[in-house]
């Protein structure tokens, strides 16, 4: 059985930059998958970023005054608009450098929110902006609930959680809504590039962040970054979480390029979903015959996803035989 | 001598933006304020204008827009009206509390319900404290003179604070009057490129928008108040230059006809005019009626106010929004507590008249100051109310 | 100070009338306003657009309620609208209509002067279509010289462009034709 | 800035709040919020870089040749590198008194 599905090589983690442009002293909770997912984004993007952040978990353990934890540009506004604010950002730098008031430079511009800030509140502002085409890097951290106000439920949310606002109550049994497919939502903007990534996969989520900043035009990634608080997980499994996340099926990685859909790790078979619920606390209340109805869920949303690889990747292989 | 031009304000309005070299337009549509921005999307895609014209989708993002193009040290400006100016008001406060100076023209309209799309000042109202730089115009030639005193003064390294001009909705906007436009020489020497003191930028990585705990949030709002009290010399300062390359001098507060006036009418915005007819028409039957215009709404100008009001035995104050169960209309609310701590004070009387797009003509100005006479001095009256 | 009210449907031009006037005025030197009735009214609906002139910076904002001029555009507007409410008796009533200043007078009871002209006629044949605000101007300019005629020749070009010489033609057309009572 | 925020006054604030030193943050000690501590065997140590990679507070310093040592001042004490470690090189032991 395979550890790691990418596995650590020596090579690969001593390539990776020492630098850090999201600093130690940071107040995640221990354990945090999000801070991770911050700092490897933060690494992956290097100096010339500029980052509009919305409210939420990261600005707050970022930002107490009269400290920060950013090596980088940085601003905060509110909880809805950090694609907005992004946009301005760029719109800004842009027109400056053409009008000669700034030298001309490539400065990636990105904007970070959670899934409450993304796939909820966040979520005309940020069509908004991939319709307008800013060239900008959108990273969702989704840690499935708003967990900087207490772990309420949000659309991220997977099916059955339970969380302070859909708690496993004895006539209704946590979230009764699926996870809202933020990715997807995304690519319906036909935008360049979208990509799902996780903490556990360290090297693949840096590549994906590069990749969509080096590419024009709007980017989304979407990772998922495991909260050891508000799934109820003891804090050292966060990247094992994710790691089961990934190969139980539940949040499958891949790359949506012009359309082109791209499995980063194609699992000829999925493990249970069991394997990875039984590790949390939000899960423990599910009865067998919803975790056959999640298992029986994911398998078909996976399928789609592998026939939406399949659709896609068609007309290249029809040109590739001829 | 520059020679008037006739044309409408909105479109006086958005020349200046464009003679200001504005670099970001971020705006939604929203009547009566189309006018401005139609302007603004023409001159940017005739190539008169140089800058990023950014179509948002919600006033909420064109606020959002601006804060991000002015934190890397864009010349940003927005403009909006009523329901525009409500969604977007949560980001109106911020703008103020990272000091970004950013220009917003407000097409003053009704807030709904029930919807009006007309004229009165509930709008700018409700982000009375929003911690913006706040002036009323009461003519084209107050609102396209404002744009550039607007950058000058919320650019100052001495303010670096978002400047809100007020210009009535329809009675303004739609109106095609003689402006007097400024050579663009002028402007350029009035109106240097804005220079920010912060800006992000990777050559000096700074973090804008931090949060603060309760040990340090008092300081930061303290920190605050004192920049908009502060400002006041520097916008006196904005005035004066103006003035100086144009001939035309503004003041927080206009007089007419105060010095020897035992009655005194307070207005803001555009009806000034139609009330000082009001005051004219009163002093020729004997009365000795003024006038005073309030044309800087933050700092409210409070050492002014009290020096024009200083002779008269009754202020009428028209307020132009309702505060809804409240002491009086927000204007009279500021009014009476200025006053307040005065040794001589006059009575004030408060009508709120002028409501969504209500017209208020000489005589109405004329009965409300008469009804006033016989005015306690508390609560409100709402002029002119059927029933 | 002149102030004049101004009659149309909604897309017939009324409120373009009263700023060629205006605009008219202040190339003379001279202040004036032009401004709509404000309202959410549609293209067909009856509308109404205001406009006053004097030597004099303007002080008055409110609406126009005793007009020294109404202008009509639209003749079946005369009979549907109140167009002469508030006219001032030393006013005039400049309409667009087939029928004479007399019958108007008649018809509508208007003690002031009135003024007619068949615009929609002039403006088929001078623009090929029965939009008759640069038409009425003239008719409104030969009933009182609020604006010298001459001076409304620069916002008709910057207005129309290639199209006003047709324009200025119609409005001197109705300027020749208008009769007055 | 660096002054201990209770100590601030509003005059030295900077205009808007802004924050000028950049990663001024590595002044503040999370290390205290550690209930247990990694304990690193270089015996054991491949030096394959998981840790490093893994540590959500940047508390893994890499020392000469790959090998590492704990930043204690940081070490929240998540537990994420003993359970990544492939060769079981880290174990996370209770703080003591």
């Amino acid at each position: 059985m395979i550890k790691h599905l990418d596995r650590l090589s020596v090579k690969k983690a001593r390539q990776v930059s020492k630098e850090e442009y999201f600093v130690p002293g940071h107040r995640a909770c221990q354990g945090c998958a999000e801070a991770l997912a911050v700092r490897l984004v933060a690494k992956a993007l290097g100096k010339n970023n500029v980052i509009a952040c919305a409210t939420g978990c990261i600005e707050i353990f970022s930002s107490p005054m009269p400290l920060t934890s950013w090596n980088v540009p940085w601003i905060h506004v509110a909880f809805e608009n950090a694609a907005a604010v992004a946009s301005g950002i760029e719109s800004g730098l842009k027109v400056l450098m053409r009008k000669g008031r700034l030298p001309q430079q490539k400065i990636n511009v990105t904007a970070m929110a959670g899934d409450g800030g993304t796939s909820d509140i966040g979520l005309q502002a940020l069509s908004g902006a991939f319709e307008r085409g800013h060239n900008f890097v959108y990273c969702c951290f989704d840690n499935e609930a708003y967990m900087n106000t207490g772990i309420q439920r949000s659309s991220a949310t997977p099916f059955g959680a339970s969380t302070t606002t859909s708690p496993a109550g004895k006539v209704v049994s946590g979230q009764t809504s699926w996870k809202k497919n933020m990715p997807e939502i995304a690519v319906a903007h036909d935008i360049p590039y979208v990509a799902t990534a996780c903490t556990s996969y360290p090297f693949d989520l840096m590549e994906k962040v590069k990749k969509a900043a080096s590419i024009e035009g709007p980017a989304y990634v979407h990772i998922l970054s495991v909260c050891p608080t508000g799934w109820r997980l003891p804090t050292h499994l966060s990247i094992h979480a994710g790691r089961l996340a990934v190969k139980t099926g539940m949040f499958p990685l891949y790359e949506v390029e012009r359309g082109r859909y791209t499995l980063s790790v194609d699992l000829p078979k999925l493990l249970p979903i069991e394997e990875y619920l039984k590790i949390q606390g939000r899960f423990r209340h599910l009865t067998p015959e919803m975790i056959k109805g999640i298992q029986k869920r994911v398998r078909d949303e996976y399928e789609k996803l592998r026939k939406k690889v399949q659709m896609t990747n068609e007309d290249q292989q029809g040109k590739a035989v001829s | 001598m520059a020679i008037k031009v006739g044309m409408e304000v909105s479109i006086a309005a958005a020349e200046a933006v464009k003679q200001a070299n504005t670099d970001i337009v971020a705006a939604y549509p929203i009547t009566p304020q189309t006018h401005i921005v139609e302007h603004l999307a023409e001159l940017v895609n005739n190539g008169d204008l140089d800058a990023e014209f950014i179509p948002v989708e919600s006033e909420h993002s064109a606020m959002s827009v601006c804060a991000g193009s002015s934190a890397v040290g864009a010349r940003s400006f927005t403009c909006t009206s009523s329901q525009g100016l409500a969604l977007m008001s949560e980001i109106v406060y911020i703008a103020a509390s990272l000091r970004l100076p950013i220009l917003m023209l407000l097409a003053n309209r009704s807030l709904s319900g029930p919807l009006g799309i007309w004229n009165d000042h509930s709008d700018v109202m409700s982000i009375r404290d929003c911690g913006w730089i706040q002036v009323f115009a009461e003519n084209g030639q107050e609102v396209y003179d404002h744009v550039f005193i607007g950058y000058r003064v919320a650019e100052d390294r001495n303010c670096l604070l978002p400047f809100l001009v007020n210009l009535d909705g329809f009675i303004l906007t739609h109106m095609v009057e003689p402006i007097e436009m400024i050579d663009q020489a002028v402007v350029d020497r009035y109106l240097p490129p804005y220079k920010p003191l912060y800006s992000l930028h990777p050559d000096h990585p700074v973090t804008m928008g931090a949060f603060a705990d309760p040990a340090l949030y008092t300081e930061a709002k303290k920190a605050q108040d004192e920049a908009l009290k502060g400002s006041l010399p520097y916008i006196m300062k904005g005035w004066q230059e103006f003035g100086d390359l144009t001939g035309r001098y503004y003041h927080p507060i206009e007089r007419y006809k105060t010095e020897d006036a035992k009655v005194i009418l307070v207005t803001q915005g555009s009806l000034g005019g139609t009330a000082s007819i009001a005051i004219d028409n009163l002093r020729e039957k004997g009365e000795l009626a003024g006038l005073v215009k309030i044309r800087l709404w933050r700092p409210f100008p409070f050492k002014e106010f009290r020096e024009a009001v200083k002779g008269a035995e009754l202020v009428v104050v028209m307020d132009r929004a309702i505060s809804y169960g409240g002491p009086g209309g927000p204007l009279a609310g500021e009014i009476r507590s200025a006053l307040y701590a005065q040794e001589r004070r006059p009575r004030v009387v408060n009508v709120i008249a002028g409501i969504a797009g209500r017209d208020v003509a000489p005589e109405d100005f004329e009965r409300m100051l008469q009804q006033a006479q016989q005015g306690s001095g508390e609560g409100y009256e709402i002029y002119g109310v059927r029933g | 100070m002149i102030e004049i009210r101004l009659h149309g449907r909604g897309g017939q031009g009324a409120v373009t009338s009263a700023e060629l006037l205006a605009l008219g005025a202040i190339k003379e030197g001279r202040y004036a306003q032009a401004f709509p009735s404000f309202g959410p009214e549609r293209r067909g609906a009856p509308v109404v657009a205001f406009c006053r002139i004097s030597d004099e910076d303007i002080k008055l904002r409110a609406v126009i309620y005793q007009p020294d001029i109404v202008l009509v555009l639209d003749p079946s507007i005369l009979r549907l609208v109140d167009v002469s409410n508030g006219l001032k008796a030393d006013g005039v009533l400049v309409a667009n209509t087939r029928f004479s200043p007399e019958d108007i007078k008649k018809e509508l009871g208007v003690k002031s002067r009135v003024a007619t002209v068949d615009a929609n006629k002039i403006a088929q044949e001078e623009l090929g279509l029965t939009i008759t605000n640069t038409t009425m101007l003239g008719a409104l300019l030969k009933a009182s010289e609020v604006v010298d005629k001459g001076a409304m020749i620069e916002p008709l070009q910057e207005r129309f462009g290639r199209l006003a010489e047709r324009n200025i033609k119609a409005l001197e057309r109705a300027y020749q034709e208008t009769q007055i009572l | 800035m660096s002054k201990p925020e209770r100590e601030i006054t509003w005059k030295e604030l900077n205009v808007g709040c802004v924050i000028d030193e950049p990663g001024n943050a590595a002044t503040y000690r999370t290390g205290d919020w550690r209930s247990q501590r990694p304990v690193y065997n270089k015996d054991r140590c491949i030096r394959c870089g998981t840790c490093y990679i893994f540590c959500p507070d940047m508390a893994i310093k890499t020392i000469e040749d790959g090998y590492i040592e704990h930043d204690l001042y940081y070490c929240k004490g998540c537990g994420i590198c003993a359970q990544e470690c492939p060769t079981e090189a880290i174990a996370m032991k209770d703080e003591v008194e």
